[in-house]
């Protein structure tokens, strides 16, 4: 049991089956502090990714490569560049393989924050998604069943959210308003929960 | 908000229209979303050169697209940077196997997205880098030089790009002589009033009728102080003693000048710019070789003005100087 | 007063100046009081062309001397005639033994003032004779139309007299050709704010913050209306309806159309009245040969655009498309 | 005894002696309504073609021909245009002869009212120095001795003054104070009252 083109494939299949209703949540919050486009970037980068999802080559890092053009295609908002960002890392890392362990998950994840950090120029502790992805690694290492490391992953998000949710924003559009965010969550942040509790657990 | 726009939502589609409207023989608008603006005529057999950035600086920052100049450039919302597509979808055009130089004004979205788009275009096999303007000495010290906003030097380093790339110089040259460019500028500018973004209807900033702000960036962030207006000439001073102040001028040192209205500035104000900067420069023994005045990068009805220096060499000063075609550059 | 300027006396010599030595090149500063712009390399063998009028307005008057252009220009005070003196020495300079042409924007002083140096140069054997533009369709009735303002319309018959002289057309025919292109030309404009005359040293006149003035003149004068401002599209299909009034277009008119910033208007917003300008124009079946959009007769700070419309032949289109260097014409 | 060139250098020479204090008198007044340089426009007027009188041809007309390029040389103002214009009419009329007689005077100063009537546009009645200058004519029309000629003139241009003082000023800069200039002298009227004093009567 391990991870490949067919996990990827599933993964976006089955998000994609319930992101209009995650979408409108997101737009509507970051629509608070932001432009209000975080969920119209889920939804059309979700339903991009499930078009192209038949063309995807058994190679891992192939896959994941043509996943993260399918997500750029459609959106250039911050969460569409760096969720991008994050899959070309962690193609890179595969290419070349078929299939990689579960326990791996953890590094790629790790991988693909490094990247972004480097991408947006954001340090942990901003209050963005990058906050919440450090809380699932930090979680997830170490766990080779991908039931249990959902799990993990799940609560260590919500922890996350709840724990920056009387922070200020200190990037992106919503750092403006850096005051006007302190009590409400970080639109990114609220993204991660609802992505890792929407992926299918096998 | 007193404009002569139609519907805010769709200020930036019909002016992008107007534009090529007015210019069908050198601005076409292309991609997906209609937020690339390129060249009629695709260039053949050289480097590309884009750009890409928000909108509301007219001409900066697709205005500079044309011979010897960029090859095409996104364009984004008001004072917002474009998504990477209409960026990928530029360096797609651009590209005729020769690669493509990215020239990019140092805001964080158009940064990142033009990162992301050329590591997209690497994946297609076309070699994309990025070379960065950060002209503002006003916006971070000269420790944090890295970090300051590009602003009217981008016209001069998007010239000798698309000069460099039009004379048949490699990528990795074009990106040398861009990059040299771009450390050789440096800029600041005065705001007398704000501009207005359609969308948010109301006036970026307020400022009183008898104050100036030296170092105001060209969306309006903070400059380095703000005071009651004196005159041209006391301004112009200021002015250049934070430009001379972050790279001290040599006698006999060779520079080219522009002086660049904001908006809402009338010419004949920057024409007292140009006659005060020059003599006082002259004064301490530099060589103007090449001065412009006029609008080259605003903030739409902003009122205001930017001094751009740019120390030159031969090199430099050949490349400023060819022939390019484009509304914006007399030549 | 929010300006970036010296001594309000000594705006209009400083400007100059200003002007001057940004294209030394091409303008030089002459004439006994420093009031006549002259062209630094005098052309040989030519009808002479010249002008003169009130300052503030740049590029009108001085702004279009060059080759195809004007030879000599005549400079007043903010909004005032110039004496006859750098007049007759504009004239003087232009004279090569063709004779020479005045353009003549219909003002009270800068006509009696022109007709005196006429009269003078005359008295001097040289032959000088005027060409009126009267081109401001809201300044007065169809009937009294010789009464009308000019504005606009001076920068296509510049170019047309400019290029008939440069093609070696006798003063005659130099004349008739600028006579034509002149009553060919229809101008409107629309005021959103004011401008400030350096030495009244406040706003000329005022007007709401939701308001416009249709056919305002580029000094101010009262135009045909005030009313709330509406979308570009509105305000374009007035003008439009005013300058078709005047002069009805039929299918397969071939025109020029200049799209003119008052100055404080960003050219984001001149491209939106061209858009929708040449989308009613040719909806009439207009063939639009000719497009300008820019800032090419000012009123310094003043909010607004105009429009202006001239009826091509053969031989205006010619002359219009003809070779001239300029810094504020583009071939 | 007639007109001749001499009569010309007399008249200019005895009014620049006198021009000074008229020309203060006059730029106060036309600072009232105008830009205050009528008084610049009458001293450096004079000045200038007293110092060409010594080169003046025995032409009549060609001799105020020179005083008109002399006025004109030095400046632009409405009067200064408006005096050269008269100077022009009257030379045209008199160009090739040597001598005029002073009863022609009326008529050139006709031809010169006209001639600046078709230069500058006003109407009689505007309150310029066109009313003051019609009166002189209608008062001197006639009369062939030059001492009694100016008499008529000066009590001519006086009366038209006080005619005038309480209508409005139709043209020129003073227009635009129309409401204002009502109660004041025009000051071209008051400089053809000073001119006419200054002349030398014989
Ligand atoms: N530079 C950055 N680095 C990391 N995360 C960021 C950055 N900028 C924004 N984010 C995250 O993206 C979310 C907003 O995404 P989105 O709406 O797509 O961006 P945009 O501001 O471009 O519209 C924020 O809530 C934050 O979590
Ligand atoms: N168009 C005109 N026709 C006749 N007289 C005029 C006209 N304009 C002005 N004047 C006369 O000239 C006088 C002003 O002269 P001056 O100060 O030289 O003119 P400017 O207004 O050009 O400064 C007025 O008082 C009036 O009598
Ligand atoms: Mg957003
Ligand atoms: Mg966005
Ligand atoms: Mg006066
Ligand atoms: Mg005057």
């Amino acid at each position: 049991m391990s991870f490949t083109t067919k996990s990827i494939q599933n993964t976006i299949s089955e998000i994609q089956q319930v992101v209009d209703p995650i979408g409108a949540e997101l737009n509507e919050l970051d629509g608070r502090l932001g432009d209000g486009d975080l969920g119209v970037t889920m939804i059309n980068g979700f339903n991009n990714m499930k078009s192209i999802i038949d063309d995807m080559p058994e190679d891992l890092g192939q896959a994941l490569f043509s996943a993260a053009k399918a997500m750029t295609a459609v959106s250039g908002s911050s969460f569409g560049t760096l969720m991008a960002t994050a899959l070309m890392a962690a193609g890179k890392a595969t290419k070349g393989r078929e299939a990689a362990e579960w326990s791996e998950v953890p590094e790629l994840l790790q991988l693909a924050q490094d990247a972004m950090i480097s991408r947006g120029g954001a340090s942990l502790g901003d209050k963005t998604l990058l906050d919440s992805l450090d809380a699932v690694i930090k979680a997830t290492t170490g766990i080779n069943d991908p039931e249990e490391m959902q799990k993990a992953a799940s609560n260590a998000a919500k922890e996350a959210l709840a724990e920056f949710i009387n922070k200020p924003n200190k990037i992106g559009r919503a750092r403006v308003y850096a005051e006007k965010s302190i009590g409400l969550e970080d639109p990114g942040m609220v993204a991660i929960c609802r992505l890792v509790d929407a992926i299918p657990a096998k | 908000m007193k404009k002569l726009i139609n519907n805010p939502d769709k200020y930036v589609d019909e002016v992008l229209e107007g534009m090529a409207l007015t210019y069908p023989d050198i601005y076409a608008i292309g991609g997906a979303t209609g937020r690339m603006l390129h060249r009629v005529t695709p260039a053949q057999d050289k480097v590309g050169v884009v750009s890409g950035g928000g909108f509301g600086h007219i001409p900066v920052f697709a205005g500079y697209i044309g011979e010897g100049f960029l090859d095409a450039c996104a364009v984004g919302d008001v004072f917002a940077s474009p998504d990477m597509n209409p960026m990928l979808e530029s360096i797609k055009f651009a590209d005729k196997g020769k690669g493509v130089l990215c020239i990019v004004a140092n805001y964080g979205g158009d940064r990142m997205n033009f990162d992301m788009a050329c590591e997209m275009a690497e994946m297609d096999d076309i070699e994309a880098i990025k070379v960065i303007v950060a002209d503002d000495v006003a916006s971070a010290s000269k420790e944090e030089a890295k970090k300051r906003r590009g602003v009217a030097g981008f016209v001069y380093v998007s010239k000798i790009a698309g000069a460099a790339a039009a004379k048949g110089y490699t990528l990795s040259q074009v990106a040398d002589v861009a990059q040299k460019a771009s450390d050789n500028c440096r800029s600041i500018g005065v705001a007398l009033s704000s501009c207005t973004v359609p969308q948010a209807g109301k006036p970026t900033f307020v400022i009183a009728e008898d104050e100036i702000e030296i170092g105001m960036g060209i969306h309006g962030e903070p400059g380095v102080g703000r005071s009651k207006i004196g005159t041209v000439d006391e301004t112009v001073d200021k002015m250049l003693s934070h430009l001379l102040a972050d790279r001290p001028a040599q006698a006999g040192d060779r520079m080219a000048i522009l002086v660049n209205g904001l908006g809402g500035t009338p010419i004949e104000e920057l024409y007292l710019i140009l006659r005060r900067a020059k003599a006082q420069l002259e004064d301490v023994g530099v060589k103007l070789e090449h001065i412009r005045v006029g609008n080259y990068a605003t903030s739409m009805e902003m009122a205001g003005a930017s001094i751009t220096l740019m120390q030159l060499d031969d090199e430099l000063e050949t490349l400023l100087t060819a022939d390019a075609v484009c509304p914006f550059w007399e030549n």
